[in-house]
């Protein structure tokens, strides 16, 4: 499942929707993202996250399928928010559900390294003074 | 045909989009030549090759053609995760 | 931190225990390993494992500094499950929290790997006939 | 001297420890021998060289000496995770 979403999410929560529906998952990966006090040595006050919503919807169903056929996944789940985030909120959850752990490890960084890279989304950080549009390192 | 602008784009063009419903651009490359008129501070960020180009969300690299009813999306390299 | 416990955890409280002391932190990555209903090819009716508490707690606390040295983590914790588990619990959480995602997910994979090498747990299954100790596949 | 047994050893000894405090082993491979002795079943185990030895809770893989204080382990591979 992909989901775009404003509000924060229960990463315990999330999981447990999925994993109750398969018995036969043996390996959960997850990535979390948050937003971090301090970036290019500026100290940030408040992230904004605008979204392309149909396009990053539409790319990422495609790098989960993607991802899905190429390790055999069980399940994926990936979660985005968007809006005016804080300094500790969550950004983003990948969660690679698999019968082994190799598989759920390696599909969890290849949808990661996708998302920076290709799917629609723009940060800007608002600092003590002033603020500016993030461009992501690799 | 309509454009659609993000991240700072939006600050450049000040608007969210447009449409342009007659005498619309032909292939992206017309587009681009249109922009960087309406748009002179785009110029120089169009010459970088920086932009990324989505036709109906799918993105674009080629000098592809445009037709009426196409949502089409200018914006800077993504930053999310 | 290393916990070794019987009781199960909720995934999201553990993460918030450790991300709320450091506003730093950008990228979290998890591993879950869980109790699948079937493996080699038999039915799986319980898991128990047994661990030699002093040393795998020795061996994790081991890794575990190695990894926040070598991927400079800003914390990391492990917690691994003992006693009777059913299908469907969770057995192993392993949580690498960093400022970015290349040291969260390259520390998770090198403590899995190294803990289901090392680390003295012995997981027995049961199953509708009988009962047989596990033997790890890498 | 405290050994330790698991997982299937302990189905083999029938006992999860045992302490040897008069003419212990004086090394792994002295150990090795005793155990044998005791446990017949074990030696086709210990001959394939899958069991694994911890003196005091650390790894051993050379033929260390062992004192009358240190704790043994003697385990199969582990399968946590």
């Amino acid at each position: 499942m992909v989901k775009i979403q404003k509000k924060d999410f229960d990463i315990e929560k999330e999981v447990q929707l999925i994993k109750n529906q398969y018995s036969n998952i043996g390996a959960v990966s997850l990535f979390i993202g948050y937003v971090r006090d301090f970036n290019n040595n500026m100290d940030v006050n408040l992230l904004e996250i605008e979204v392309y919503e149909n396009m990053a919807k539409k790319e990422l169903s495609k790098i989960r399928e993607n991802a899905v056929r190429k390790w055999n996944l069980i399940d994926c789940l990936i979660i985005h928010r968007y809006g005016k985030l804080k300094v500790n909120d969550k950004i983003v959850l990948v969660a690679s559900f698999s019968e082994h752990r190799k598989d759920s490890f390696n599909s969890n960084k290849y949808i990661m390294d996708y998302l920076k890279k290709n799917v629609p989304f723009w940060k800007k950080e608002t600092y003590s003074k002033g603020s500016s549009w993030v461009e992501n390192n690799f | 045909m309509k454009i659609k602008y993000f991240a700072w784009i939006k600050d450049i063009t000040n608007k969210d989009y447009e449409e342009i419903n007659k005498n619309h651009p032909k292939n992206i490359e017309d587009l681009k030549k249109v922009l960087n008129s309406h748009y002179p501070d785009l110029k120089k960020h169009m010459n970088k090759n920086i932009l990324r180009f989505a036709v109906n969300m799918e993105y674009v690299s080629t000098n592809k053609n445009l037709n009426s009813s196409d949502e089409i999306a200018i914006f800077p390299p993504v930053s999310g995760g």
